[in-house]
């Protein structure tokens, strides 16, 4: 898989250089504003880690970079050009890959089509070629089983899988795909320890061969092991925005937890 | 009181077994499922065939395409005589060629008087439609009707177009109008709506007897004094023509109709006649209104008028 | 059980979140869900008032309103399947079975028109409980199950009727007992001034209202919204899911039912073949009315909405004297447009922003 | 760049999961979904053989292939639609309209009958494009769209052709130029011995070939299943979701046209009210076929399957001689058990443990 | 909430008398087996942690205790009764409540419809009485708000809410409407540092109630900290299963993650 990272990335990325720049972006539902005045850079090789409680407007946020909404105020600049996407198609094509919340897997569909939906390989352009369907059965299974999950049969529906396989199977879809940035809205909750360590280890090594990643998580702990840069929102807005040099694990938790912490926790639950 | 009255059942008579002069005929035709005007024409088949021991085959589909079918079908099932409407000849006439060329006689009935020879069908019985309607626009525009109003029940049909067609040759003020004539309900507002409308309509023709009977209802709601007139027959439209309410009822015959149909292939398979000698056999159009309904009441009640 | 911490935990409820807002009164009547049709009902109105003179009387509008009863009485009950994720095609030609099986019975073998009218609403009773009961215990769409039952009761009202009667209407049963007191229960008129109220717009609003209650402000209702919305997750959290769809379908065949008794009592005799395509007309009054195709959505009111706007489209075009040969043109133009004015009303009440 | 690790993550692949089962053949074959259709088709089938004598011929054999072909041409692109989570209840009307446009623009300006068939193939997937571009803008459900383009399309059959030819149906079109090659095209027939097959058999095998590879195996074919199961999801992976649906209501514009220049050249003349209610055979066909009513599952052979079932059960019945007041609760019979077939195949083939 | 808690506790409840046991349980999902040979007791006043890696049987195991999938081997006890239910409404009958991993709201109902759903208030025993609608919608912000959830309004839809407060919502209706025995399936996945601790907390409470309480959770940290018996589920079997004084932190993780650790996997990520 971390091959594949390093085959897919785009050669041309220097380390450092902004890939999605947003200035004072916001975004209404109807009467409920969730989000407004946000800035946030996504730099090549840098993973740039986005906090907040419930409702904070974290996944309003990247849904507005990966193409699935789009914003109300402020700029979106990808490369330097300042855009607003029509779709996620639009964005994929600047080699944007997301991991959804809400996941994005159509359930009565079999495993490997989900892989490779809407990237699908094909013998030709012509829109009746063939698909490699052997080919992609077998990526499918590979990146899968390097995630460590085998699945009993990659031509069951999606929807019979547990959460986690399923959220298994986006990420790895995205890894895949995800060529200049890697978008993950809560990767780790639905996994176990062993699967998260994984997408954590992918995390580091798609900063590694260059790409420009948000990732986003309830866990200071996991945020803290990959993040170069971190932002925290609340109600909408940002409440903290520092680079790692600027913040410490204790910090970053203490900000997020408003205080509360596991440790205190457990003195409080008396064990 | 008004429920069944325990009567020997005399419309059927005696009748020999099914099949018993081994013919199998097929009679196909455009109806519309439910229709009692169709109802009567399968009653007369129906006892023709009890009368020459026939074996009947009734099939129907009010779509062209799906008519040929089943003439087609009754080819296939090697019959010995086919009988169909001809409403759609042109639609129908490679049907019935497969059926002469298998030297399956073929007759037509109720539709298509003009274009039956052409076909290759040996006899013809029935009425025309448009002359139908032509002698109902007669008749009411020399009652004095300035503004008839044609119901067509069915939008589309070509029969019911071609009875209103007839009926505006001869009184040019005549105006069609849809209703859904499956929804009895439907039928009677639409009715009253148009006649609340347009005042001055003076005649409602309806081409089916159901439909009189919510013109009726409809007539009486908007308090309009247009005189209905409709075509075919049943119980209570006979008796509304007793009593006043309905001016005349043009009858075709269906019964004769599908009894004629039957009854000449049979004669023509057994014994080589042939009915009309060339020439189409006319069932209607006749009238039925006060002078004749005393006559024709007690056969309306028998489902054979 | 003293150990139980009675205070609460120690993240102090917060107070209103700061980027809440509350709605002004326009906005929260622009986000009911039958406010579209109205307004689309509202402008249909006008668009005929102005275009066609005869619409313009009392006489004309109870017209309108007795021709949207005999739709909208079956659509509350379509409409409240469909809330809950059901189809009923057989609808329709329910109205006409139940009509049938009280007029045969009772002049084959002489019986009161009451005895009738009991033995044919349970019959009707029965047929949406083996609608339901199939549809749950198969797994099979509902869709298919009641095509099945459509085509079953479309043939066996023909064929019966045929058997029984010699002929495919049923006998005239005006002069059988207990008629007058069973017309007048489901389809009397009487008269305010020149205007001819039928019975049938009074139950409508009845029904309606009953629907409307229980759609909004008991359990069942809540039952409903769930078994259409999301069956499993229903399932998962103990709305019997079974035993509210089977009485959904049961109530569809009891209106379906009463419209049978209405036509049965209104016109004496019956068409065997009569009531076939009507089920879609129950259809589109419940999407017109905002009621969603796939269920968990709408709204008992905007079905009668939904109806009234059917029912004053196609007889505003008799009205009208527009040409008939383009009425179903006319007709589809007017339901687009019903449609566009709902959504459209809709998306203003989401996107207005308030404060 | 070189710090990327390719050794990978230091968790060891796993081998396959202890629990995971091969399926053996005869249970790989069950679950296809076009089986249950299948067993259902010949159940059917060994029923009217056994039944009704006329049956057992190649002649009754292919006239039921033709009856099935017509119907199952547009139910192929009614299910491709119905799978991709849409219906089009225009679908049936569409076809005298493709017969008429191209029978009346010829016949009133003299053109040769190619032009028109060109003329009416445009101007049908124009209908398409703008069912598709409708429902994909305005968010309103299909099922209205194309209600209110079934209706637009059908009072416009009437009132254009009572306009132009006078009468309800079109003038005989053999005469002009371009029939007779026309004809070969698309209603021509030729024997096999004492059978006559039809050319619309031939193009029906060829379609549904099509559908099935379109869907199995290319790009296009998963995207149609991912529009229909999830367009949310579908839409956030990247597959263009407007152009597929738009594309699929194109197609069964398409196959519309298909048929309707069938019967115009096999019959020469048109009725401008027929068409209607097809568009309900072909969803019965779809659905027959195991396609699912709220899309995202089903497959190209098990539509062709239902539109055979369908399509021997109508005239099985009329080869048999069964009363036809009963047609119809014969078909209804016929078709719940077809269905029930299907689901018990299913259930089997997923309920039996290998291993 | 905790209030509510001893309110709504069945009085009854002596801690530590078994009130679910399961012996011998199996599952399959048609060719797919996917538990065997699970034994497990549910004891009033303690919480018993489910643990396990993706596709383990956790979720399937407590849709057999909820009453959602019937099980296929084995017998299951409740209150000493050998049973299956027939659906979840039985299991709620016997003050049973469950958390679903996928959560089990409606997306179209509003969120204090989804609060009730299943168990309205209703004026009478009547089915046309009237819901006590004022009251619900009250007790609903009421029980959210003390959770740290404060809705927009409590008439939306709750298709509209984030993952983390629908989330709340099915917590906080399980709390609410659980007598007896209450069941999480990891239900801080997708919840933020605070609201993970309220969870906590409510668990704790719930025990301290005397309720039985089940808990699923990928975090160790979190087990740990409230769990009184732990068993870890391996592809369906039973892989561990001890006391909370047989085992330690350490051993959990390490029998969870097959060796790794986040600790190990800072240095592994090489900061
Ligand atoms: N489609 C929508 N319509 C209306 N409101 C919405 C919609 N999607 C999100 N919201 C609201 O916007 C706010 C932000 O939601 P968002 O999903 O971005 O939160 P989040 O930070 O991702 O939370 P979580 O950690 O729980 O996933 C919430 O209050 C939510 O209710
Ligand atoms: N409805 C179903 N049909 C077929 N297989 C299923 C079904 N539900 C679950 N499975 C399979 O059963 C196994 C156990 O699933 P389960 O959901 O119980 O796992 P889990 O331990 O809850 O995993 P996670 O931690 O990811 O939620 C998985 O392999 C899954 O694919
Ligand atoms: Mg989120
Ligand atoms: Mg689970």
């Amino acid at each position: 898989m971390t091959d594949t990272l390093a085959d897919h990335a785009d050669a041309g990325l220097r380390r450092g250089e902004p890939l999605i720049e947003m200035t004072g972006i916001g975004k209404s539902y109807g009467a409920i504003r969730a989000l407004r005045g946000i800035n946030l850079r996504v730099n090549a090789g840098e993973v740039t880690c986005v906090l907040g409680d419930n409702g904070a407007g974290k996944s309003t946020l990247i849904k507005i970079m990966s193409g699935l909404h789009p914003h109300n105020e402020g700029s979106l600049k990808v490369d330097g050009k300042e855009l607003t996407f029509a779709s996620p198609r639009e964005a994929l094509d600047h080699g944007i890959a997301t991991v959804y919340q809400d996941l994005a897997v159509v359930s009565l569909m079999e495993v490997w089509r989900n892989f490779f939906l809407g990237s699908e390989l094909t013998a030709g352009r012509f829109p009746l070629a063939g698909m490699k369907i052997k080919d992609m059965k077998r990526i499918a299974d590979e990146e899968l089983r390097k995630m460590g999950i085998v699945v009993k049969d990659i031509n069951q529906p999606i929807g019979t899988l547990s959460g986690g396989q399923r959220q298994c199977v986006a990420i790895a879809r995205a890894v895949y795909f995800g060529a200049r940035v890697l978008i993950l809205d809560e990767p780790t909750a639905a996994l176990g320890v062993k699967q998260s360590g994984v997408v954590l280890k992918y995390t580091a090594a798609a900063r590694d061969a260059g790409l420009g990643v948000v990732f986003i998580t309830h866990n200071p702990h996991h945020a803290y092991l990959v993040g170069d840069h971190f932002i925290i929102l609340k109600l909408g807005g940002t409440a903290l925005d520092k680079n790692r040099s600027e913040v410490g694990l204790d910090e970053l938790t203490t900000q997020m937890a408003g205080g509360d912490e596991l440790t205190e926790l457990s003195h409080e639950l008396g064990r | 009181d008004g429920g069944r009255q325990e009567t020997t059942d005399n419309s059927g008579g005696g009748g020999n077994a099914p099949g018993s002069s081994g013919y199998t005929i097929a009679m196909i035709t455009h109806e519309t499922p439910g229709d009692t005007f169709w109802d009567k024409i399968k009653s007369g088949a129906q006892q023709a065939a009890k009368d020459e021991g026939v074996t009947l085959k009734y099939s129907n589909d009010p779509d062209a395409s799906k008519q040929a079918v089943l003439i087609q079908n009754a080819v296939d099932s090697k019959v010995n005589g086919i009988a169909t409407t001809l409403v759609t000849p042109d639609a129908l006439a490679g049907s019935v060629k497969a059926a002469t060329d298998a030297k399956i006689p073929v007759v037509g009935l109720n539709a298509g008087i003009d274009q039956y020879q052409k076909l290759g069908a040996l006899m013809y019985f029935g009425s025309d439609e448009t002359v139908a309607g032509t002698s109902a626009g007669e008749r009411i525009a020399a009652a004095g009707a300035k503004h008839p109003l044609c119901v067509i029940h069915q939008a589309g049909s070509v029969s019911l177009e071609a009875r209103c067609a007839g009926a505006k040759s001869a009184a040019p003020g005549t105006e069609n109008i849809q209703v859904n004539g499956a929804d009895d309900s439907s039928v009677t507002s639409t009715l009253q709506a148009k006649l609340a409308q347009d005042k001055s309509i003076d005649y409602i023709i309806t081409l089916g007897a159901p439909i009189a009977l919510d013109a009726l209802k409809a007539k009486d709601a908007a308090g309009s004094s247009a005189k209905v007139v409709t075509f075919d027959l049943n119980a209570e439209i006979a008796q509304q023509v007793q009593d006043g309410k309905v001016e005349f009822s043009i009858d075709q015959q269906p019964y004769v109709q599908g009894y004629l149909a039957v009854s000449s292939l049979y004669l023509y398979l057994k014994n080589g006649n042939d009915i009309g000698g060339g020439k189409p056999v006319l069932t209607g159009p006749s009238f039925v209104d006060k002078t004749n309904i005393d006559k024709i009441l007690p056969f309306t009640k028998t489902n054979t008028r | 059980m003293t150990h139980v911490q009675t205070s609460p935990p120690s993240t102090a409820p917060p107070s209103d979140s700061a980027n809440r807002v509350t709605l002004g009164l326009s906005n929260r009547i622009l986000a009911r869900p039958e406010v579209g049709a109205l307004v689309a009902a509202i402008l249909i109105f006008v668009f005929f008032l102005v275009s066609a003179p005869a619409f313009r009387s009392g006489e004309s509008f109870f017209t309108v309103l007795y021709q949207s009863s005999t739709i909208g009485i079956v659509a509350v009950g379509v409409g409240l399947l469909m809330i809950g994720g059901e189809f009923d095609l057989s609808a329709g030609v329910i109205t006409t079975t139940a009509g049938l099986v009280n007029s045969m019975v009772c002049w084959y073998f002489g019986m009161n028109l009451w005895v009738g009218a009991i033995l044919s609403l349970v019959f009707c009773l029965f047929i949406g409980f083996v609608n339901g009961f199939l549809v749950m215990k198969t797994g099979i769409p509902s869709f298919l199950i009641t095509l099945g039952t459509f085509f079953v009761l479309q043939g066996a009202n023909l064929g019966v009727t045929k058997l029984v009667t010699g002929s495919v209407s049923s006998a005239d049963i005006s002069q059988i007992d207990g008629f007058a007191s069973l017309q007048k229960i489901f389809s009397s008129s009487f008269k305010i001034g020149p205007v001819t109220v039928w019975i049938t717009v009074i139950w409508w609003i009845l029904f309606v209202a009953l629907a409307a209650w229980i759609l909004q402000r008991t359990r069942t209702g809540n039952w409903i919204y769930a078994v259409g919305g999301n069956p499993d997750s229903a399932r998962a959290v103990g709305v019997p899911v079974i035993r509210t769809k089977i009485g959904l379908f049961m109530t569809v065949s009891f209106l379906g039912w009463f419209i049978g008794m209405h036509t049965l009592y209104r016109f004496n005799t019956l068409q065997a073949g009569n009531g076939v395509g009507n089920e879609f007309l129950y259809i589109i009054a419940a999407v017109v009315g905002g009621t969603l195709l796939t269920g968990g959505y709408g709204n008992a009111i905007g079905v009668a909405i939904g109806a009234f706007i059917f029912g004053m489209t196609s007889l505003g075009i008799v009205y009208a004297g527009w040409d008939p040969n383009w009425f179903k043109a006319f007709l589809g133009v007017m339901l687009l447009l019903a449609v566009l004015v709902n959504l459209y009303v809709k998306r203003m009440s989401t996107a207005r922003k308030v404060g």
